[in-house]
């Protein structure tokens, strides 16, 4: 089981990322969960979302504690003191920023990918939504997951031209992410 | 005959009892919108907008208006639905009370969460427990795809003749509500084939213009003492049709709950613990880990929580040499959680067994792996006949 | 006979239907309610469907047991639920197509307090129901206690007169403006002094229900609480309107009308003696009770002069 | 348990109906005055009819004739007639007769 705790803030979509990724797992005919936990709906507060993926029905219905794989939505989010906590060795983190990793954030961190999505985003979208960009980088740091998976269950959420530019944003995030490995 | 397929689709817990509802064609919807439930009234109301659901769908003031207005529908004749949670169920306090009286086979989710006093904007079912003695039908479901299931489930039940009783099936906010995950969504055909039935029973009372009846009426010493006899009569056979319907579901889709309880590797088991909702998800993870180190311990979920399914409980958990009892809420006034407490009234039929009581996972704290495996641990200790603590609170012992 | 036969007052040409309730039931002697629910049916016809709760009115509407004291289809219920379960009534009425007026019969408790709520709810979503209020100002099947349409100064068992008490110390809620002003399709008061008004208002409610939310405010004085001598409960009632204490008006999709206006008005005094709640005001206190009747009656005569609003 | 005590209620809830019991309340014993009329000064106007709470009083063709079986002595149409047709007389004047019998 692969476990995701993906942090962002109220608007950003994180909640809808959390979706489209699970989704994306579905169409590869993977079993998948994935939950948010926030209070009240808010723009701008930090919010938490979790998915599990597994090649089995998943039952557990706890938070994620010791996640495989973080997604940041919000580089300003970088600053949170529990933003790595129970990460496990041989840790992934996707993150939404426009300057490269100076150092390693944390011990347990294997793989960096950095993007830029919020500026593909706004070229590509119009407005500073990164999440669908974040998943094509997560597509491409991870290899879990094949990129015409997720353009595939993009469409479950989005139709028209907001299909298409977000369709753009996720193969650019693909493309252009960049990925450093600690030995 | 080969299992009814649906659709399948990653959407969440409230998604899936709006889809629900709408697969079984509700002729009045009326919801108040409140966390962690609104989204299905918003989805009932896009489905309106959308031309995919034909149901008059009232948006309300309040909740109290919201279970008055689907109760009369019913009464009138009409096939109704409701969501509510938390403050919204107890506000409705007096009109479920009456819902029930009245028979009104009313079909509701409520999506569970903490109660009002201490503010708490978060999962926990002590929302379910204080309208436990309303006279509802009281059930718990463990995922998305037995929310869906359930509620087209419910419909059998509360309209069935013999029962004519509204229907509350309740699901933990937020780790159920969001959570998303695959469910098939059935063929509204096959769920209009699967509620058939109900359309060749006899026809219950009905509020019809220019009939000289009233509904609601005084109940005058005997006629009041006969209503409540036939209402708890009723409820003594939810039980039976419960497990009835369950099995014609699992028949008809693929896809079976157990009934009343569901038992998970409890038949060579020495100890048990039972659980109910979300939490059941995770315990069978913890069950299976720990019969992997050498416990030979079972779970029992709670699905049916009124009527208490006492006798096919005591059959599931009879012989066991200790119990431990995970509930999401308390009961004021007892020490034990009040599913645990209701458990030990069943003592005559399940021996003096140790019967540990957990209070965990109030306001959104997470009933996690490592909880349940002191559970175990700690009821595995009172099988072998060791001191136990009666009650646990888990959270402020871990 | 042919010159009686022509004196017969036209009220009886209204009734469409024969008697609804049984001869004797259990309302005081001189209670302008048991007038107000016998009256009501005739007018609006057999496919009523009465909705009450717990009030002066429910010991008759409600049944005992199996047993029934009026013939109308009814739906009892709890006191904040009158006006929401009407609409889920009504709704699956209109959704099968069959015929129905769904009537809310409740007191001013119910409507103006603990049912208010829903009340509004439902005016706002132009339910289509008719909601009468018989308004004796106060709860009175309890025992006379105050509501919020109990009148300024007046004495009730929680607003007693005494050393440190001068009855009751605010304004009453004044309702029918209140329903108005939820642009509903027809609002009206109505007095069981002024029958024939009566009557041609509910003729109008069970047309303009058809449209949207109907409120009828039905001036209902209680000979117990109010302490009247039950013959003069109607004297009582009409001396309301001719106070102006109580002016007969009706709004139909926003347009106000008077509909008996009173040429010249009398004194609020001559209402007020009537009865034994006001018993106690002094002068000030009373010409403090003729400003408010003033003052509402001056707004109505405001709305009304509006004229109808521009198509 | 075995209950075996017939039904008040043929449903499975508390429901009235007046096509199966009717019920009424003997009001006419209530009275401690009754209404008696002067068919002489009677105009068949109706009004009495009209605001007997009871709706007691019977259309005679030609006059309204006070129903004493349920009539609760109010004196409501004695006051509002405005003929003056109407007074009301002690009860115990007409102990003799019992409940019926009018003006």
């Amino acid at each position: 089981m692969k476990e995701i705790r993906i942090h962002g803030r109220g608007g950003q979509g994180a909640v809808l990322a959390a979706r489209m990724l699970a989704s994306a797992f579905v169409v590869e005919g993977r079993f998948v969960a994935s939950f948010p936990m926030y209070g009240f709906e808010r723009r701008g507060a930090p919010v938490v979302a979790f998915t599990r993926i597994d090649d089995k029905p998943i039952r557990e219905k706890t938070q994620v504690y010791h996640p495989d794989c973080l997604i940041v939505i919000d580089p300003g989010l970088m600053k949170l003191p529990t933003l790595f906590a129970g990460l496990k060795p041989e840790g992934i983190l996707i993150l939404n920023s426009p300057r490269p990793l100076k150092a390693r954030p944390n011990d347990n961190l294997k793989t960096g990918a950095v993007i830029n999505a919020t500026r593909i985003a706004v070229e590509e979208i119009g407005r500073d939504i990164p999440n669908t960009c974040l998943l094509g980088a997560f597509a491409a740091a991870t290899g879990w997951l094949a990129l015409s998976s997720l353009l595939t269950s993009l469409g479950e959420y989005l139709s028209g031209d907001m299909l298409q530019r977000n369709l753009r944003s996720v193969e650019r995030g693909y493309r252009e992410v960049e990925v450093i490995r600690w030995s | 005959m080969k299992a009814k397929k649906g659709q399948v689709r990653v959407i969440t817990g409230n998604a899936a009892a709006a889809h629900a509802a709408r697969l079984c064609r509700p002729d009045i919807v009326s919801a108040y919108p409140i966390t962690p439930q609104s989204e299905v009234t918003e989805m009932l109301s896009q489905f309106r907008a959308d031309g995919l659901m034909d149901a008059e769908v009232v948006e309300v003031e309040g909740e109290n208006s919201a279970m008055n207005l689907v109760c009369a529908a019913s009464i009138a004749g009409a096939r109704t639905f409701t969501a509510t949670s938390s403050y919204g169920l107890v506000f409705m306090y007096d009109a479920l009370l009456e819902t029930a009286a009245y028979r009104a086979p009313v079909v509701m989710v409520n999506v569970n969460r903490e109660t009002p006093g201490i503010h708490a904007v978060s999962s926990g079912q002590q929302d379910m427990i204080s309208t436990r003695d309303s006279g509802w039908v009281q059930i718990i479901v463990e995922d998305c795809q037995e929310i869906l299931d359930q509620i087209i489930m419910a419909y059998r039940l509360a309209e069935d003749y013999d029962i004519q009783l509204p229907v509350m099936v309740n699901y933990d906010g937020f780790y159920l509500s969001y959570l998303a995950e695959a469910v098939e969504i059935p063929l509204i055909e096959d769920v209009d084939r699967f509620l058939e039935p109900l359309k060749k029973q006899p026809e219950r009372p009905k509020l019809v213009p220019g009939r000289p009846v009233g509904c609601g009426t005084h109940g005058i010493e005997l006629g009041y003492v006969e209503a409540r006899y036939k209402h708890c009569m009723a409820l003594e056979r939810v039980l039976g049709k419960v497990d009835e319907i369950d099995r014609g579901f699992g028949a008809y889709f693929g896809r079976g709950y157990g009934g009343q309880i569901e038992a998970y590797r409890t038949e060579d088991a020495e100890l048990a613990i039972l659980v109910s909702g979300s939490a059941a998800g995770t315990a069978r993870t913890v069950v299976d880990a720990k019969r992997e180190a050498g416990v030979r311990v079972g779970m029992v979920k709670l699905r049916l929580f009124r009527p208490f399914p006492a006798g096919r409980l005591t059959a599931a958990l009879r012989g066991k040499k200790a119990i431990g009892v995970i509930d999401r809420s308390v009961s004021f006034g007892w020490p034990s959680g009040p599913i645990c407490t209701e458990l030990k009234a069943l003592s005559s039929g399940l021996g003096s067994v140790p019967i540990l009581s957990y209070i965990d996972g109030l306001a959104n704290m997470d009933i996690t792996v490592e909880h349940i495996g002191r559970v175990i641990d700690e009821t595995a200790a009172a099988a072998r006949g060791e001191p136990y603590q009666e009650v646990t609170w888990l959270p402020l012992e871990s | 006979m042919a010159d009686k036969a022509k004196k017969k007052s036209r009220v009886f040409d209204y009734f469409c239907t024969g008697e609804q309730f049984a001869g004797g039931v259990a309302w005081c002697a001189g209670c302008p309610l048991e007038l107000i629910a016998r009256f009501v049916p005739k007018v609006l016809g057999k496919d009523m469907v009465l909705v009450g709760t717990p009030s002066c009115a429910a010991p008759v509407f409600h049944g005992q047991n199996v047993g029934a004291w009026h013939k109308l289809a009814y739906y009892a219920c709890v006191m904040t639920g009158v006006a929401s379960s009407a609409a889920g009534l009504s709704r699956y009425y209109h959704r099968i197509g069959r015929e129905a007026t769904v009537v809310c019969f409740t007191g001013d408790g119910c409507a103006a307090d603990v049912g208010f709520q829903p009340l509004s709810g439902a005016a706002e979503r132009n339910e289509k129901i008719i909601y009468l209020t018989y308004d004796n100002e106060g709860y009175m099947n309890t025992g006379n206690q105050r509501s919020s349409a109990t009148p300024l100064g007046a004495a009730t068992t929680t607003t007693p007169v005494g050393v440190a008490a001068r009855g009751k110390p605010t304004l009453a809620k004044d309702m029918p403006i209140i329903m108005a002003m939820h642009h509903v399709a027809y609002v009206a008061t109505a007095s069981p002094s002024h029958l024939e008004d009566f009557a041609k208002k509910l003729v109008k409610a069970k047309a303009k229900k058809e449209e949207g939310f109907v409120y009828l405010h039905v001036f209902c004085p209680c000979p117990v609480g109010w302490r009247i001598d039950p013959d003069k409960t109607i004297q009582v009632a009409r001396m309301a309107v001719r106070t102006n204490y109580f002016p007969l008006w009706e709004a139909e999709d926003g347009h106000f009308r008077l509909t008996q206006e009173v040429a010249e008005p009398r004194p609020l005094a001559e209402f007020t003696r009537l009865m034994r709640k006001f018993a106690h005001l002094n002068e000030g206190e009373m010409a403090n009770l003729q400003q408010v009747v003033n003052e509402r009656y001056a707004l109505i005569k405001a709305l009304c002069a509006m004229g109808k609003p521009p198509a | 348990m075995v209950i075996k005590r017939k039904n008040i209620f043929k449903n499975e809830s508390a429901w009235s109906n007046a096509d199966e019991l009717f019920l009424c309340l003997d009001t006419g014993s209530w009275r401690t005055q009754r209404p008696v009329l002067d068919r002489a000064k009677c105009n068949y106007c109706g009004l009495c009819a009209l605001y007997c709470p009871p709706q007691c009083l019977k259309d005679r063709g030609d006059y309204f004739e006070p129903d004493l079986e349920f009539c609760k002595g109010c004196g409501i149409c004695a006051t509002e007639c405005p003929r003056h047709a109407i007074v009301m007389a002690p009860e115990g004047d007409f102990a003799d007769e019992g409940k019926k019998g009018s003006g």
